[in-house]
């Protein structure tokens, strides 16, 4: 393992200080517990709080400032963190109008945000995102993982939340954005956990992880690497036939947000022959391609992949995604 | 219980946990994200950390103490659901007084799995810690009922976590990280339950040698 | 080697198809010859041109829009572009004011632009950009290399020629950025050009190239992988020293730019942490980092490394540093 | 000389450069960026590809649409170098007419020659293809001024190519992407003047054979 670290233990402090010292117009850092925190927040409002394992920057906290996050609690490498962070977070960010937690869909993280709003004093709700069509909802599970999608919830729910609408509203566009997400990725090498040293898995020279987590959890199956257009085109496949079961009809002319998202060590070059890919085959669906981000938002450490997210647009959706933002990761408008 | 003794178990599991590093690894990264062993070796250090502190305490505050401990240490599906095992358990011990101690125990540890269940929305057979916990929760009631001597109880609650943990290997998993796996995750041992069951027979042992 | 590919020939063209899709906004593909030219320009202001060997993304198509350039003209990876590309580029794009093409210093670069310069029918002026202090200028080099410094150059005269200014000077200020940059950089893996199918260059597990340039050619040294406080302090103490070999004496309260580029591989969370490190030493030198940039800028394929690069800057480049820009890659103030 | 002849020369280049493919390739991996075989490849391959139009030309007409196609299509330092040669090349032909055939063509040689030192500022032992060309164009001169025959010339060029491209083995590189390693680039032969080697035996080879 070669990464550009110092002590494994301090990775996290480190890269973290670093953050906040190269944004500090945007942010400010605390520690013990630690939490991320957005300057120059409005007095009065939803405030909007996401946090989980690190290793997937800029998620969350370069999406901090105005019209996104108040504030963000990274956990240890892909574990999630613990409550007394979101509390502290809370309590040090809250704005009268009662706290939102965005968390993706994975054990860890549903508990320990679970835990932190139970023991929470003010009023709380949170939106669990769930946009990876990979694990397919059966019987035999707990849910969906959220991925690439959250940062589009975290984006819409921090744009209303800024025009000071209430918890409840919050929270529903929140889901309502998440339901008119689906997700789907693969990898082409594993990503190596700092603390770990070595590779979470192994993966031939031929081969790829379809349906990859952000975390190299194992997806649908192992696949022999085939040409981009074939695997891409499966990863539309799954994600239009997610839509049908989610019963979201997708329509002629019906506008979509397509993000290609990059897993860390996938060039931005490739990303792009992704896109076009992608955007070629939703096009054949009769969907209209109307926003688009391509790029490294929601990774896995040093993990070589990429995943393609939809997102089904309606006016309300697409004021929210335009509007102003001002953070480390994403900004425009302002 | 003693404080004393949760201490020298306490030191016992974080022995458990350091000599079963590669162990530990291996099956989170087979079936979940590989950090369960750095995530439990984060706790266990944590609560050695604190030793002195807990010296102090009464068992039941020592308990929750740990429990505390735990959930702002280890984070992860793992940090939750062993904190609110301690914190449970710490709130049941004080009460079934006329029960004797063992009972008390047992009845505390029934509280603790029954807490893990509720957190994790998860029962029997969902390939996760609780195959192995049920089972010897479930065991060791049975045992201390038929007022089985302290030995006896230990050796056979190891079998018990043992084969729990064993059993695990044919599961699909309907909760955690594998759960996403499918068919895949036949043919591997749960990491959690392989922590729960090295935890188990650490302090079983401990008994068993004082 | 594992890529999001089809045909290792149709690389450029569908990846520039999928930029051009994306951002379709701010720009427009013209193919035969190959350059991206941007949409809703000033009809009357000097014309920024930039150019090289794809490979590098976002530099430079990345960086084309409002406050920044005009066209860029994307070579095969890693080869310059040649001057039928520069011809079409300019003349599509020109608007009464002249032509400035910013070069990054590489022979090849340098001939190819070199002769479309002097084939080109309307006033025009070269910047060449050699930020580049890995490679110590001395009787045996025809001169440094141009590397991520070549961001700000890009940025800095784009905005000036936004105010009108003319080609001379937008020359001289492009020249006299350049001459307050220096970059030094580190690779830990090779990159893998496509068309060649394996990597570029060897290396171990323990070892790391110091000085590595953006198309994977050899730097100052081979050493041993060390932590990122020694690796990181080498790159700081050789851009000191360039510094003073440039006479540029940075003073008590001088303000710098301070960007850490990761090169393709290397995830945000490793250069936030390199950020940490060379922010506080560059502190240590009494040097005021007033400015910060990290992230993907400039970058070599899938090779991990890094390099650190600082701009001594005076009102005038920090005036124009902090001007509106709106690219694919870089936007902000609109 | 002819078209025709042009043409089967650069059949000939093509084949030299194809089946150098490793050669060329991991010497430009050494000291350069490992892209120098495809770009000659592209060159020789986009040469091929408008046969049929040159064959139409007159020779310094070919030979200049040559170096038109070489400047549209390979890029990186080797396309304008090689661009200007053919250009500057063609420029000269039609002049020195009172020369016989043969010196034309070795002062149209010498003359695209002098284009690339101008266009890349290089001269002899800066480890280029220069180190090459030039002991090439001056000896050609030289055999060609005493008059020997064309048989005698073409294996006397072989082995000037030959030396000039192993001498560039113990330089250290002033110009191009090799002038940035300093003595890191001493024991590797210029990818530059090797591809300059395998075309002048090429073509040399083929005029041995007919
Ligand atoms: N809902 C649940 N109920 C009970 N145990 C669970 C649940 N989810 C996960 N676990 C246990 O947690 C273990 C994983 O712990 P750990 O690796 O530390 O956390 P994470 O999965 O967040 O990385 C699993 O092996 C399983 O035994
Ligand atoms: N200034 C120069 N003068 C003469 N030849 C040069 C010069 N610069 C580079 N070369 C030649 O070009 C070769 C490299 O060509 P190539 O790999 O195709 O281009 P690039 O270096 O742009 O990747 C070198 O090996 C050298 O022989
Ligand atoms: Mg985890
Ligand atoms: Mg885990
Ligand atoms: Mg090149
Ligand atoms: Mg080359």
């Amino acid at each position: 393992m070669k990464k550009f670290i110092n002590k494994v233990d301090d990775i996290l402090v480190e890269s973290l200080s670093g953050f906040s010292t190269a944004h500090a117009d945007l942010v400010s850092l605390h520690l013990d517990p630690a939490y991320i925190e957005r300057k120059n927040k409005a007095s009065n409002k939803v405030v909007i709080i996401s946090g989980g394992g690190s290793g997937h920057e800029p998620l969350h906290a370069g999406y901090i400032g105005y019209g996104m996050l108040d504030a963000a609690c990274p956990g240890h490498v892909f574990t999630s963190p613990t409550p007394d962070q979101m509390l502290a977070a809370a309590e040090a960010t809250h704005a009268n109008q009662g706290v939102l937690f965005i968390v993706k869909n994975y054990a860890g993280d549903v508990m320990n945000f679970e835990m932190a709003a139970e023991m929470l004093a003010f009023e709380n709700a949170t939106v669990y995102t769930s946009d990876d069509c990979a694990v397919v909802n059966s019987t035999y599970t707990t849910g969906r993982r959220g991925v690439a999608g959250t940062v589009i919830v975290e984006k819409c729910v921090g744009s209303l939340a800024e025009t000071g609408a209430n918890l409840h509203a919050c929270k529903a566009l929140g889901d309502k954005v998440n339901q008119r997400i689906s997700s789907m990725g693969a990898a082409l090498t594993s990503c190596t956990v700092p603390a770990a040293g070595r590779p979470t898995f192994d993966i031939s020279d031929t081969e790829i992880e379809m349906g990859v987590g952000i975390h190299g959890e194992p997806g649908r199956r192992r696949e022999v690497m085939r040409e981009a257009d074939a695997i891409i085109t499966d990863c539309v496949d799954a994600i239009l036939a997610d839509f049908q079961v989610k019963n979201l009809t997708l329509e002629k002319n019906n506008e979509a947000l397509l993000l290609i998202n990059g897993f860390g060590a996938t060039p931005l070059m490739e990303l792009y022959l992704i896109y076009n890919i992608a955007a070629k085959l939703f096009k054949q669906h009769g969907i209209n391609i109307s926003r688009s981000l391509v790029g490294n938002y929601t990774t896995a450490l040093d993990m070589a992949g990429a995943s393609v997210t939809l997102c089904l647009l309606d006016d309300e959706i697409k004021q929210h995604w335009d509007s102003p933002v001002h953070t480390a990761a994403l900004r425009w408008g302002c | 219980m003693e404080t004393a003794f949760i201490l020298y178990a306490a030191k016992e599991i974080q022995q458990a946990i350091l000599t079963n590093e590669n162990t530990l690894e291996s099956l989170d990264r087979a079936i979940g994200d590989g950090d369960h062993y750095i995530n439990m070796k984060r706790g266990a250090n944590a609560i050695i950390g604190i030793e002195a502190e807990l010296a102090q305490l009464s068992p039941e505050a020592a308990l929750n103490k740990i429990g505390l401990k735990l959930l702002s240490t280890i984070g992860g599906a793992s940090g939750p659901l062993l904190a609110s095992f301690f914190i449970s358990m710490a709130k049941q011990l004080p009460n079934n007084n006329n029960d004797h101690a063992h009972l008390k125990f047992v009845h505390a540890f029934a509280a603790g799995v029954q807490a893990i269940m509720q957190r994790g929305k998860a029962d029997l057979g969902e390939k996760t810690m609780l195959d192995v916990l049920i089972p010897v929760s479930n065991q060791w009631l049975l045992l201390a009922q038929q007022n089985h001597d302290v030995a006896f109880i230990c050796s056979s609650l190891i079998t018990t976590a043992e084969q729990g943990m064993l059993a695990t290997k044919d599961l699909i998993a309907s909760k955690g990280r594998a759960a996403g796996l499918g068919e895949r995750a036949i043919g591997h041992i749960d990491p959690g339950a392989k922590s729960c069951q090295l935890m188990i027979t650490a302090v079983c042992n401990l008994i068993l040698k004082s």
